[in-house]
């Protein structure tokens, strides 16, 4: 295609583009494979599994909102062994990078759930959720309390061995950011992930009652990505040496940019794709355009980029 | 579990008609080649709002039916209700206006391999596939009857042509401003006996999919139910579109209405469990 | 106009409708007053006055963003001896109703403000903005901190005497809402403001570097909407004797009513008033007809309807 | 301080002609009596995107003059560059259109009282306003010469009608694909004094607006300029759009360039101070 090189690397893995698809947004991948090839996006990012089957939280799971859109999935799921028995191998048959995402309600649950996946070939990254905000109960949002996410990630950490990079999903939806990040980067993490969706409600003024069967929800899509980019670019200064995937209502190779200057070495896609199938190739395209436009010859330079013209400035 | 249809593809399609039927838009898009494609009960999704839109996500319409026509190639036909600021978009567009589609996605409804008596019930907007799906089952030597419901008439979407291709058609009101007054519902056990229904097949509100389904619990009538749940996506990505199905063994399974249907099976559907936390009655 | 009883109360307060200006967003009321009479609204709620004059951060201080923006003023204004003697006397012969809005650097300043205020005539409440996310440091957010907001809240109170009602106002971008609203209620806040902006950057892909002067801003707009009513409903439901001043994206009498049903006894307009200057009787109207629709007789029935309905569900 | 404007209005008016000129859009929009209170210098206030969209800000656009015709009654003329989503909405609308606008909105050109000989300097669309206040200057006496300068032609805006009512026309691009080679601003010292131009009337970037200031410093012309910083309402409620003025006690103000602007004195503006923070200095 063209001379730049467009490839990142989260901790010892590399991925040949920064574009993936952001958990719970693309399934397991089979889906958007009609649409375009898997193997020629950065990687596949697979829905949030639990240790268990797991049905999700009641319908309606979403509410449309003004750019923006709020979901209460509830991480339904198969559980993990049958994720790994069926999705796994055909996401490895399709030549995809693959990073799995898992979430648990408990401390254990996650080391269990690293434990299974330790030997697992095919996998390039762990992205562990500790920031759903889609539970029932907002004390078990890991990623809300600094020393609830340091233990989820030093169990992560110890049960995988330090072949595996682990990428810690944060909530923005806390007083204080950059200590949540520090304390999982200190328990292990290799990388972040910023931003999972913000805690909001929609009433349906028909029933006068809260839309959403889980009454509440996560708010995604470009509403909030200024929200995002602010987390970013906050963390990146905070923490200049740890990459981050960043996400949070990425809709163009425009978006995507702005992401990456504020310091996210990958960007995730996922309410983009619910609008259109094809976004995540476009954005990748149209990524590579602007950077190369840009006279950008790597990815690499332009990560956190605008940390850098501050200080060359001030 | 279903995988997504296999033909759905995006396009940038025209718009060539539409036109207003009672309080509804009959909408005209030319798709081309895909028409080869789509089924009665299968869905397109359309982006609405233009490129400073707000709204983020597709809305989803059966297809009414496909057709080709000399001047504008293969045409899919919508009928819209402008519900909503996205129906209202949809349905304000003039002629000749772009919009991006996702097509044919979802399930379709299942034919039978024999003649049988069919009832086809379609309760407002959700009469539109019903009459592409009439004239496949008579081109099958199938008898068709028809019932329409609303809560008015100008909710009753009833074309003419489509008439031709049942054998009988019989409209309910609620406040009885066309045809018969009451629910559309009401009829369907006797009709059940008198006609011998083999199967029935309905579009429409959740509430009268549920109650078709208590009618026909119990009984050899199959029931094929083109759902309407809330999607974001319409592929099967996002999990937001799930119902509750029974499975063999008992269990729950939360499928995804998006490609497991909009068609499903009626007696599969816990209905009584659309809404609730599944979990608490596991 | 019509039978239905609109007034709403905030703590001794009365006022005729529930529909406010937000601080910040109609200045001290003077421009507004060209596209309608300021007595036929809810109150104007003035621009946050801090002591002394102050000049606010540089420009570029707005950003359109996805159905919102932000905006970095940095509290631009005259200081509060000007204020009191040009804009409230001026909002008094008007005959609408004043709610001061007020910020400071330190709880002193707080309480020199308050005590400014005391004893002047026509002001109907006081909002206390601890939240203002456009300061050099994100410390000096109050509502950030528990301890700091109390204190600030206190402060006030003690100063004021118990006549003019506190209403406080809040940020939403802090892990534990219902514990500083249950704080600041503590030390004597008798109404509180949710939610103010939140915190959010955008990126000028031109320049590379942040776009707004300073770097962070505030965000706020419809984007937002599903944010604010998440927090009214959760410090509503913690909370229900408290009074509410709800804000957030509000564009239409839909949206108010929104808030209202979540737990807000009135609705600030803030960002809807700068793409549309007629936007706060448009809604206040709207509002009124959608209470008569669903059969209201009273405002009072509507506010936290949402909770109600579930009680006598579940 | 200044306050708004007393004659803003807010309407819904119709587009009667949108016309391609160079790069820009020469947008037309019946307004009936509002022209009566419009002067040069005034802008106007448009919502963009229609009813489901993503821009919640309206877009500020000079007031290029006002006219009255038998067919529209009184007309606005607007010359838009398609810039962002925004302009380039407003440049997709076809004639019939409605637009909400809010006009006339902050200051007028001051105008002299005894003729003067005045030097208007106008960049990229920065033109467009200067056409009406040269027809009113020259109403008045004044010996009019005007510069106009962009980075190249299509961005140049003079159309025929305005040559007609200035003394003489001078056009610079950056490119030298029209006029002469160079900068806007290189012949204005030597046209003060060759023309004894006493007034100087400016509208275009705030780069050019700064550099005129500071060729005038420290003589006797008056600078007037209309400045374009980003506005979030225009009306003067939210502080955005404010600029530091130095006052008579050389104290800084900041000031709303919506209503004590967009016209301002340019020795006033402390030019670079613009986008500083203003407590550094002071
Ligand atoms: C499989 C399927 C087939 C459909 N077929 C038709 C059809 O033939 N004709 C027709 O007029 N409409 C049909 N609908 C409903 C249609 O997709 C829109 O939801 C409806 O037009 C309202 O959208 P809006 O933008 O006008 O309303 P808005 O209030 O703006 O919608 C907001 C959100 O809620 C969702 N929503 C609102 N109402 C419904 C509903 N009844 N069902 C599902 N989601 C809803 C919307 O999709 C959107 O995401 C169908 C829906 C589904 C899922
Ligand atoms: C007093 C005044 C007079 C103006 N006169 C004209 C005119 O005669 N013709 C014309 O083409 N444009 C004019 N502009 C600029 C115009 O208001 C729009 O900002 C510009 O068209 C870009 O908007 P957009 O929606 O296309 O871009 P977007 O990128 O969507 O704009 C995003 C936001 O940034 C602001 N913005 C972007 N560029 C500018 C700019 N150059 N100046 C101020 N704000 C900006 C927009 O107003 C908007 O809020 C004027 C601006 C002001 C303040
Ligand atoms: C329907 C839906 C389901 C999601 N499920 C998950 C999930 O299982 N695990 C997770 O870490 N994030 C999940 N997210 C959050 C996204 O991965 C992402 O962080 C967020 O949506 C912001 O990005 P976006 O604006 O591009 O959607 C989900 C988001 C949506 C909209
Ligand atoms: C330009 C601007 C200035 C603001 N200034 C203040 C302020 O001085 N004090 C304050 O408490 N809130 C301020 N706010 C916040 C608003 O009062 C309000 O809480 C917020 O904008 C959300 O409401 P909205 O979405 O209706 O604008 C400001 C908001 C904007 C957009
Ligand atoms: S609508 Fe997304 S999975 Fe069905
Ligand atoms: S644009 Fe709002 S004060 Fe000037």
């Amino acid at each position: 295609m063209s001379a730049i090189d467009f490839s990142t690397t989260f901790g010892n893995a590399w991925f040949p583009s920064p574009i993936f698809t952001a958990s719970g947004c693309a399934s397991s991948g089979k889906e958007l494979s009609q649409f375009f090839d898997l193997k020629d996006i950065g990687a596949v990012v697979t829905k949030s599994i639990m240790n268990k089957e797991r049905l999700g939280r009641p319908t309606p799971r979403m509410a449309e909102t003004p750019s923006g859109m709020l979901n209460s999935i509830g991480l339904q799921g198969p559980g993990i062994d049958v994720f790994l028995e069926k999705d796994v191998p055909w996401l490895v048959a399709q030549k995809a990078r693959i990073v799995v995402s898992i979430a648990g309600e408990t401390v254990e649950e996650y080391s269990t759930l690293a434990r299974k996946l330790r030997s697992v070939a095919g996998i390039s990254a762990i992205e562990v959720n500790i920031s759903c905000p889609n539970v029932e109960n907002r004390g078990l949002v890991f990623a809300c309390d600094p020393d609830a996410s340091r233990r989820v990630i030093d169990g992560v950490r110890r049960t995988i061995g330090g072949e595996l990079p682990i990428i810690a999903k944060l909530s923005p939806d806390v007083t204080d950011l950059v200590s949540i990040a520090r304390g999982v980067v200190d328990a292990g993490a290799d990388g972040l992930a910023l931003i999972n969706t913000v805690l909001g409600m929609v009433i349906n003024l028909d029933t006068m009652r809260p839309h959403l069967g889980g009454k509440t929800g996560g708010l995604s899509g470009p509403a909030i990505r200024p929200i995002a980019v602010r987390a970013i670019y906050q963390v990146h200064a905070a923490l200049p040496k740890v990459p981050i995937l960043g996400m949070g209502g990425v809709a163009s190779g425009r978006d995507a940019l702005e992401l990456i200057v504020a310091g996210a070495s990958g960007v995730s896609i996922g309410t983009a794709s619910f609008g259109n199938p094809t976004a995540i190739p476009q954005i990748q395209n149209e990524l590579k355009k602007l950077l190369e436009e840009k006279g950008f010859t790597q990815l690499k330079d332009a990560i956190g980029y605008a940390h850098r013209e501050e200080q060359s400035h001030e | 579990m279903a995988a997504i249809n296999k033909n759905a593809a995006q396009l940038q399609a025209t718009i060539v008609g539409n036109k207003l039927v009672g309080q509804y838009h009959q909408i005209l898009i030319s798709v081309g080649d895909l028409i080869n494609v789509c089924k009665p009960g299968n869905f397109v999704a359309i982006s609405v709002g233009g490129p400073s839109s707000k709204m983020v996500l597709r809305r989803a319409f059966a297809i009414s039916r496909v057709s080709h026509s000399s001047s504008f190639g293969g045409t899919m036909e919508l009928i819209v209700a402008p519900f909503g600021q996205g129906s209202k978009w949809l349905c304000s567009l003039p002629e000749g206006s772009e919009v991006d589609i996702v097509a044919p996605l979802g399930t379709a409804f299942g034919i039978p391999t024999e003649p049988v008596q069919a009832l086809l019930v379609g309760g407002g907007y959700g009469s539109a596939p019903l009459f592409g799906l009439a004239e496949v089952l008579k081109s099958r030597g199938c008898r068709v009857d028809m019932l329409l419901g609303a809560s008015t008439s100008s909710k009753i979407y009833a074309p003419m042509e489509g008439k031709r291709s049942v054998n009988s058609l019989r409209i309910y009101t609620e406040d009885g401003s066309m045809g018969h007054t009451g629910r559309v519902t009401e009829p369907i056990p006797e009709l059940i006996s008198d006609l011998g229904i083999g199967v029935i097949y309905s579009c429409g509100p959740m509430a009268m999919l549920a109650a078709i389904s208590a009618i026909t619990k119990d009984t050899d009538v199959v029931h094929q139910c083109a759902v309407e749940e809330s999607m974001a996506c319409g592929i099967g990505i996002c999990m937001t579109c799930v119902l509750p199905l029974r499975n063999a063994d008992n269990s729950i399974s939360m499928v995804r209405s998006c490609i497991d249907g909009p068609v499903m099976d009626g007696a599969d559907v816990m209905w009584d469990l659309v809404g609730k936390n599944p979990l608490v009655q596991q």
